[in-house]
């Protein structure tokens, strides 16, 4: 028998403390855990340093904890589409640092599979370089890349079971699967809460083992949806 | 720029995107080359957020929520189509899976060095999916304006902004011409129809190199 | 060594795994501790070829031919068991998703050492993935008879064979004893029924710190 | 519209030169691609570098390669099942580079990620260290592991569409997609040839970019089968 890792919203995001690291998946919208976002707006975790892809868009997911002054420092490979993100980094209340966004997939893969980092060609011989640890390897110059790993990672998820097997839905899948490998304390929510044996065992995207807390979501609230442009 | 002139250049760098090839297309400009392909051609556009196969762009009202390209447009499946997370989205970038990528510029200089992320002191929103794509797609082609927005040229000796990667464009798509770089620097290889070479040397920056005899029109 | 001391010390394992724990059973002795796990009690068991979730071995007239256990046993799945890729099972692994693992042994230190895959100029057959499940699982215990087939302890001041991974085992459970590895060298828990400390003592080539008062017996 | 890599046999087999490197996945028999094997044996290529988790059993897979004198090198985490591969590892005829396995699976990988190499403290302190760059990171010295790439991949998958899109069955996976990823030229056998569309977007195991050729097999020879032992 599997363990039943099923939980509250409440229970899960309440692990949480001040100065914490706190992966989000999400590429855009998909995939992104509003609603366990939004249990975090409401109980005002401070300090957070928070890795995601993007910034999200004003007012939807990463832009509430930014709202909200609850992060200190966001590692992220792009906030172009998020106002309120570019304003805080210029006049310097969030602390942001910019990593290519495959570079930044990669390194919070590697926290995920132990390792201390990678080396990679990408960014040398420009300003992505500065900074860096170079390695000599094989007669070739390449970057350090340390891992990125965090306290918790909170994942958005199409059905997962009560052990925690995932299935993502189309581009929803992105950071998620990455980020659940990579944090200490993995938080699911679901759209589907299935049962034990639904997801077979070829289909399912991330194994239970990585994963901590399932969140089963009731409705859908409209951030989930198209965005109206 | 006319309207056709934007077609054109577009419809321009479509015709070189060869059968079997996997092409990434930036944002932009270069997402509009999907328009230009038919639909029997063999050809596999990937988008970095985790596609392979991309298919037209829907309505929001046809829409799948969760299905977007990196650009943030609703796009559709085709048959073939694959999802994977963004580990293996950028595993197959730069592993070299990649046959073509198409990508905007603010910049781009005679050694192939692109400048498409950053304006100091302006615009610094991070870096994306860029500099891998530049680095590593086997090969790069920049579709653009010749000119930015104040007219000046967008194709110079060298880049004064920060680079993207460096030397790593092959060939330049604009709505006045068709450039290759060379290891001999710039070689205009075609003019927009109803421009002349001399046109299109007087509005590029950099040195171009005209072979002899007439140039191609597009 | 009885049929029952074998049995008894692979029961005597099985008692350690706790509720919701992940496990990685070595090949050999320690497969045979799923067989004393009672159906209902949530553990998930990981094999390194790629499962989470093992579930019980089946003659070959039930074998599914793509369904093995690392060691090479025909396996089942249970419901929520999942499969995935060798790099993503050692990412597991080293991630410290590993609650347990329980290994054999050719030798074990006092401070910890485990040498279990090597005996230069007799086997040598390549590490396999123990050497990642030895340092990276979050307990290690080791599953072995107390002494080899010539009668020479296993259990050993200093290994004198080439380590799988340093000072990582927590725990040696054998058909004489249980033993912890502790800061201060081994220390005696358990003797296995009808022996006595002096025994276990006596058949142990490394120092045994023995805790005042009866000790228990499994 | 997506490319048709299907091919024959022989003209994909043929495409490897003496001297390549090849990879082979499967994890003893579920996932090894012993007919891409045997052709590889009917057309003798000689003095390759083999890359496999381990040496298959005597009489099959690698086996067959070992026994036509066809390998030179074989790079692998375990060759304990095979007799004759300990025989040729000890009279020297067969070189044997062991690679811990998740470690050979991470540089496998590495390469199809387009990485140099990673870092590890998988070994450190023990003889598997040796020989191995050192690097330090955050004050912790790790081991550098080289990128392990190839010329090519023999892939089995249980179904393939035209474009290469590949699935597994079971724990046939193991090293299957990773050496898709990492060679320059894969080459999939497959027991189900099925039409694009129809292994579902989110089903897919291994992206058709990753691979190059794909061969249907007719019928499954007696060594896919269950091991009588």
């Amino acid at each position: 028998m599997l363990l039943d890792k099923k939980t509250t919203i409440e229970e899960a995001i309440g692990r949480i403390k001040d100065g914490d690291s706190v992966m989000l998946g999400g590429f855009g919208v998909p995939g992104t855990p509003f609603c366990l976002i939004q249990e975090l707006v409401r109980q005002g975790q401070k300090d957070l340093t928070v890795i995601k892809n993007d910034a999200n868009e004003k007012g939807m997911g990463v832009d509430w904890l930014l709202e909200n002054g609850q992060v200190r420092k966001l590692i992220t490979s792009h906030i172009g589409l998020n106002a309120r993100a570019v304003e805080l980094k210029n006049n310097g209340s969030v602390e942001i640092e910019f990593v290519a966004q495959g570079i930044l997939a990669e390194r919070v893969r590697a926290a995920g599979a132990g390792l201390m980092g990678f080396v990679s060609d990408i960014g040398i011989d420009t300003e992505f370089a500065d900074g860096k640890q170079q390695v000599e390897l094989n007669g070739k110059v390449g970057l350090l890349e340390p891992a990125i790993n965090a306290d918790f990672a909170l994942v958005h998820a199409q059905s997962a079971d009560s052990f925690g097997n995932l299935r993502f839905s189309g581009t929803a899948m992105n950071f998620n699967p990455l980020m659940a490998m990579a944090a200490d304390t993995v938080i699911v929510e679901t759209e589907s809460y299935v049962a034990l044996g639904d997801i077979q065992p070829e289909d399912i995207h991330c194994p239970g083992p990585f994963t901590d807390a399932i969140v089963e979501l009731s409705d859908l609230p409209e951030v989930y949806g198209v965005v109206q442009r | 720029m006319s309207f056709n002139a934007r077609d054109r250049m577009i419809a321009r760098a479509a015709r070189d995107i060869q059968p079997g090839m996997t092409v990434n297309l930036g944002i932009g400009l270069p997402t509009k080359v999907v328009n230009f392909i038919p639909k029997d051609f063999p050809v596999c556009f990937h988008s970095e957020n985790g596609i392979s196969g991309v298919g037209p762009v829907l309505s929001n009202d046809d829409a799948d929520r969760n299905l977007i390209d990196a650009g943030g447009a609703y796009v559709s499946p085709l048959p073939g189509t694959a999802y994977f997370d963004s580990a293996t989205s950028f595993a197959m970038v730069r592993s070299g899976r990649l046959s073509l990528t198409l990508l905007g510029a603010f910049q781009v200089a005679a050694n192939g060095d692109l400048a498409n992320w950053k304006i100091p002191g302006v615009f610094a929103p991070g870096i994306g999916g860029a500099v891998e794509l530049a680095q590593k797609a086997r090969k790069v082609a920049v579709l653009t304006t010749h000119c930015d927005k104040k007219g000046r040229s967008k194709i110079v000796e060298t880049c004064s902004l920060p680079l993207t990667a460096k030397s790593c464009v092959d060939r330049i798509y604009t709505d006045m011409a068709v450039i290759d770089v060379s290891d001999n620097g710039l070689v205009l290889r075609e003019v927009a129809e109803g421009l002349t070479v001399s046109d299109v040397v007087a509005a590029t920056d950099a040195k171009l190199n005209v072979p002899a005899g007439t140039c191609p029109t597009f």
